[in-house]
């Protein structure tokens, strides 16, 4: 198995699960408030809130990347204002390429968590105002849990697209191995130089099998609750 | 107490009531669509209404969010939270009082269990239990007990009647059953299109005439209080009402402790000579205070002794045949066995 | 102390060469970074961590000596533009090739977007084939993904540079087109920080200029 | 005529039935878990019983998928469909008889309505109407009422009369309310854990004191099957029973029309001597068949008349006092009043 | 308006229109279908389903792109079949961008209707069984319309998906002006060229306009249906 991937190669591995994984943590809240604001919210400025939310899905990757380069670059002004507040700093580094997966997989996690709100009963969150519970209790202790089965889809979509991001990411933190040569980077520039094929594809069963990993769990986590939902 | 002033539209129906609710039960009758869930709704905040006085002692909670009203608040559907067992669940609003409601609700076996498991009856106690355990200074009840079967209903009522006795703050009871009503309610208010139409206690309003058409010819029937005289080997009790002695099926209460007891009109039978050799234990002297004709072939009798009033529903025919009259004086009898367990409450 | 090389991506095999001379030369580590030439060129301006740039276009060398403070800039490398095709052989005159196509396609990077698309319409509409072939044109992201339709029989013929055919031995050259049909072929060395002048004299020695040729690579032209 | 045998494991419970079920309403009672959903499902194809053996006529359908078995199934949540209008609802299984059912079932102003907004016996109405519109060769009714409020049950009372006295299929009907059971079955099966303990016509298992325990105390009541002699002007009709003649609070059916009457035991009265100046219309003759002591303070005695049985309950003490016994006459006294509207029923 | 965007710019957005239009209307029939299949089915081979729905999410899209060249060009197995079947060729044609915009969309589809099958009560099945639907009945009439949320949500995300997507379509059938050259190519392309960023922007905003035109159509008949079913 360590032969069957070189050094670089298992960096890029690790490299994408670090990415994909802390783009999707970092997303899903700001993925569930963006549902429930569109789900409950009857706020004018919810379409557009609806539509920023899509437009990562709408323009081609490129453009993503590049208006990322324009905001979060280190010249950019969400950039310096980042590094400026909190010392982080996205260009050039890992932070940006989750913060790039974050962003292109973010209409994905919030159609789903979207669909898992519209569900619910508003019945029970009601039933908890009665019971002394603010409206943030009643989110956090009633909305958010019984939102799971949506919050567990979009996770395992933004996760599947963190993996697969390609486009957004090269073009806003390009391709420096160690640091933000994911897989999908790593099998996008196999593919062009002649003759790098084989390796592309190995790489790409690679992805696959993580992410048949990650459904796997997703099911059988999401099966659970729906048998303890049950009974 | 709690003083409730409301007024509010809905496009084709609009809603103004006013009405005191003492510390007790207070029951909330009417047909389907008068308003009953909406009033209830408003008072836990749930509705906002056009314009809301809601008074608790001192308190305005008319404007308050729902969940700063300490309202206890009991659906029609129990609305557990499918994702807490019924421990999470109990807990949810607080933990006041926690292993007296368990005991009383008699929860302890469910505690462990998920809400998709339990019957509807089981389901329905732990929703009460919920709220008393949020401590409210308020509890609504919509007609907690109407999705349940008899058998069931059966089981729930002790709790309800445990919990009247035992809390001291005002309790709305919205219920379409007269049986239940009048066995946990000490107040009633009828309402009708939206607007209250009878109110007053729980005695005198089954027991007045006027208030029949609201209330239904079958549900109609005067509710006695009284106190326990004693048991007998035989399984019944003795009971002192202010209309005379009745033997009842067997009850609960100690010697001298208050009951409750209604008894339908259409389950007394009048006769002008004092019965003999009958199987119904208990034949009562009592005098005619008014008659009513109804729509149907029924007339409908108010009888008074000793201060107190029972209702009777004859034929019109046996009442010519009878010559009842009022200020007549006739028997009033009363199958032991007819006085269902349900009827009976000790308090 | 790593020196950073951002690259065009076409270099790929070429650096990956180089490096390992610079590595064996001077002791230090390179760390070379591919992506497209548009990507690399916005990304140093915007601060990238680069300590050279090897372009493989003259145009975006051009806009990054103008938008980022580049202390000097070269010519390291040429290459020949080539007819290459997998099955159809040497074609002997050029004009024929619209019929040789047929109702096939030519593949060409973007001749907009991609210098080798540029270079190949160049060099047809030097030859006036261009009207004819434009409409039976297909034009990929890259030359790699260009030469793979030709690879795959998806296209007759295809247009790219001489280097692509080192390393893939099933496609054949049908045609070199004359260097005086297409504007000169240059790949371009800038230099944003002291430790980026050394890799371009490793670079410009015998030993990096012969890695370069190894994979097909011409010297620059003010080069013997 | 609707054969069933079904065996069935579930983890912690085992169904073991065999019963037929012939054209009219079989009731199927029983208390909760005790099968009769299981039953129900199993011969709709909707649970795959470990071995189902269900016959209708020649056809055994029992390994049939549920939409080749043409039975109408009516759901204890009327599980309309919400994206359809009431109409397209109703025509979703056939169009059989539709204005005659839509009439029947009073649907008429329902029609162009969508199922949110309708109350919920209305709804239940819609769906009875639509399980008929797809011309079962067999009705399932699973508690169809249970979820409505007496009120709203009246309402649809009627409806299902009015449906067994106009078809001819069999239909088997899972209720816990015995005055449904009475008023609707002809036959009735009494299921406990999953097995059949009593079975027979409803007018004989009612009135059969060893079928009390299954039924309950205060279900328990005969069912006397009669013919209307006539209305009188004060709005009571004559009926002819096997006991003797009765009047009861006026009803619908037409001269020399069949009847049907149920008696709870527990408002049924006995007197040694005829009594007299009684506000009770109906005293019959009859002779003690039987006496059964329960578990309370009461006792069950049977009556006969005519080769009619009715059950009477009575205190311990007054069976004691009156010296009751076997082959005694006594007295059966029953107001008018008592018997509820919904007690009677026109067959 | 005629100004603002030239005749390539033109052929371009009506093309990108064909394009998602084609590719959502094409694959929406698979989603269900697959969607119905994870939801209810508990055959073997469910899990391998989900993956192989998912893959389109997690590989790079030009790796989406290569397995789709080797499968449906002109030479693919899956081209020649569908080629002498249907007389439908995909290489180089816009068929081909819709077929690898469907692709890429599917997974997208897939759980937005996934997760409004799994809310729908199967009590409703049930019931149109007993009245004498056959499973196919109940699918078209009762599961179908219910379903119609998630239709709906899986459309939206299909269409955006459709608009945007690049490197796919670039790397199966390439960027042929008139034929293949979608907007969101046309966008990457002005991207390559120094210079080209504003009229690239211009074009980013059409497309972004027009996915905001098809999400507030979604959104109006979305909550018509839910007004619809409450009463
Ligand atoms: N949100 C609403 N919008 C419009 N009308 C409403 C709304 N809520 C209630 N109503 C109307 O108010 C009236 C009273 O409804 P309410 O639910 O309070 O009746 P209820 O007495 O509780 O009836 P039930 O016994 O059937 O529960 C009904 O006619 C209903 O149509
Ligand atoms: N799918 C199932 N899995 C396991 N046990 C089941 C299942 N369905 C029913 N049972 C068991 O079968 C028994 C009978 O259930 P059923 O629903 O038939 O009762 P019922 O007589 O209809 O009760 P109720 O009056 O409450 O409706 C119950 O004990 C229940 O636990
Ligand atoms: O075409 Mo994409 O969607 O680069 O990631
Ligand atoms: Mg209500
Ligand atoms: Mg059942």
């Amino acid at each position: 198995m360590t032969d069957w991937l070189g050094p670089a190669e298992w960096t890029a591995l690790w490299l994408s699960l670090k990415v994909a994984f802390w783009a999707t943590l970092c997303s899903l809240p700001f993925g569930f408030a963006a549902a429930y604001a569109l789900s409950r919210g009857q706020f004018w400025g919810r379409q557009a809130l609806n539509i920023l939310v899509h437009l990562p899905l709408v323009m081609p990757p490129v453009v993503t990347g590049y208006l990322l380069l324009l905001g979060f670059g280190r010249t950019g002004p969400l950039g310096e204002a980042f590094e400026a507040l909190f010392g982080l700093v996205f260009a050039f580094r890992w932070t940006g390429a989750a913060l790039a997966a974050a962003i292109m997989g973010f209409p994905l996690m919030v159609r789903a968590i979207r669909l898992s709100l519209d569900a619910i009963d508003p019945g029970l969150e009601e039933a908890a105002s009665t019971l002394g519970a603010s409206r943030l209790r009643v989110l956090r202790t009633v909305t958010l849990p019984l939102a799971w089965p949506g919050l567990l889809a979009g996770a395992v979509l933004g996760f599947a697209k963190g993996m697969g991001e390609f486009g957004a990411t090269i073009t806003f933190v390009s391709n420096i191995p160690g640091q933000t040569q994911t897989l999908a980077l790593s099998i996008d520039t196999l593919l062009e130089v002649p003759g790098g094929e084989p390796l592309a594809l190995r790489l790409a069963l690679v992805s696959i099998a993580i992410a048949a990993v990650a459904l796997i769990i997703s099911e059988a986590l999401a099966s659970r609750a729906r048998v303890r939902g049950r009974g | 107490m709690l003083q409730i002033d409301l007024r509010h539209s809905f496009p084709d129906f609009t809603l103004e009531a006013a009405f005191d609710v003492p510390a007790g039960i207070t029951a909330l009758f009417g047909p389907s669509g008068s308003g009953k869930t909406s009033i209830v709704r408003a008072v836990a905040g749930l509705l906002q209404c056009d314009d809301a006085d809601v008074r608790l002692g001192a308190r305005n909670i008319g404007r308050l969010r729902p969940h700063q009203r300490k309202i206890g608040y009991v659906f029609q559907d129990a609305r557990l939270f499918p994702h807490m067992t019924v421990l999470q669940n109990l807990r949810y609003g607080g933990r006041m009082d926690e292993d007296q409601v368990i005991a009383l609700l008699g929860l302890d076996d469910l505690l462990m269990r998920r809400p998709a498991g339990l019957s509807g009856g089981e389901a329905q106690r732990v929703a009460l239990g919920r709220a008393l355990m949020a401590g409210p200074d308020v509890m609504l009840l919509d007609e907690p007990l109407s999705a349940l079967d008899g058998p069931r209903k059966a089981d729930v009522m002790p709790y309800l009647e445990a919990l009247r006795d035992q809390s001291a703050i005002p309790m709305i009871y919205v219920s379409h059953d007269m049986t239940e009503v009048a066995r946990l309610a000490g107040r009633i208010v009828v309402l009708d299109r939206g607007r209250v139409v009878v109110q007053g206690a729980v005695e005198d309003v089954l027991a007045d005439p006027v208030a029949v058409p609201y209330i239904g010819v079958q549900d109609a029937g005067a509710v006695l209080t009284g106190r326990v005289v004693g048991h007998a080997d035989d399984g019944l009790t003795k009971v002192e009402t202010g209309i005379g002695a009745l033997w009842v099926p067997g009850v609960a209460g100690r010697a001298g402790g208050p009951l409750r007891i209604r008894i339908p009109a259409q389950d007394v039978i009048l006769s002008r000579s004092k019965p003999d050799g009958l199987s119904a234990l208990n034949v009562l002297p009592v005098t005619i205070a008014g008659l009513q004709e109804g729509r149907g072939p029924g007339v409908m009798v108010a009888l008074e002794a000793g201060g107190a009033r029972l209702l009777a529903r004859v034929t019109r025919r046996s009442a010519l045949s009878m010559g009842l009259a009022v200020g007549q004086n006739v028997h009033a009898i009363l199958k032991a066995t007819a006085i269902a367990p349900q009827d009976v409450s000790d308090r | 102390d790593d020196v950073t090389v951002f690259a065009a991506a076409s270099l790929r095999d070429a650096v990956g060469e180089v490096t390992q001379v610079y590595e064996a030369e001077t002791g230090g580590s390179l760390r070379p970074v591919f992506a497209a030439s548009s990507a690399v060129a916005r990304q140093v301006a915007q601060g990238a961590p680069a300590d050279v740039v090897l372009l493989a276009d003259a145009e975006w060398a051009s806009w990054l000596a103008a938008n980022a403070e580049v202390r000097a800039g070269r010519v390291f490398a040429g290459n020949a533009l080539v007819l290459i095709t997998s099955q159809n052989g040497v074609l002997d005159d050029i004009n024929t090739l619209p019929d040789a196509i047929g109702d096939g396609v030519l593949a060409m990077a973007e001749v907009t977007s991609v210098p080798a698309g540029r270079y190949g319409q160049a060099a047809l509409q030097a030859l006036g084939l261009w009207d004819a072939l434009a409409p039976r044109a297909v034009q990929a992201a890259n030359v790699r993904a260009a030469l793979r339709f030709v690879e795959r029989g998806e296209a007759a013929y295809g247009i790219g540079y001489a280097s692509d055919l080192v390393a893939l031995p099933k496609l054949t050259v049908a045609y070199a087109f004359d260097a005086g049909t297409h504007p000169a072929i240059t790949y371009h060395a800038l230099t944003l920080t002291p430790a980026g002048t050394a890799f371009v004299d490793v670079l410009m020695s015998e030993n990096g200029q012969s890695a370069l040729r190894t994979w097909g690579f011409t010297p620059p032209p003010d080069m013997p």
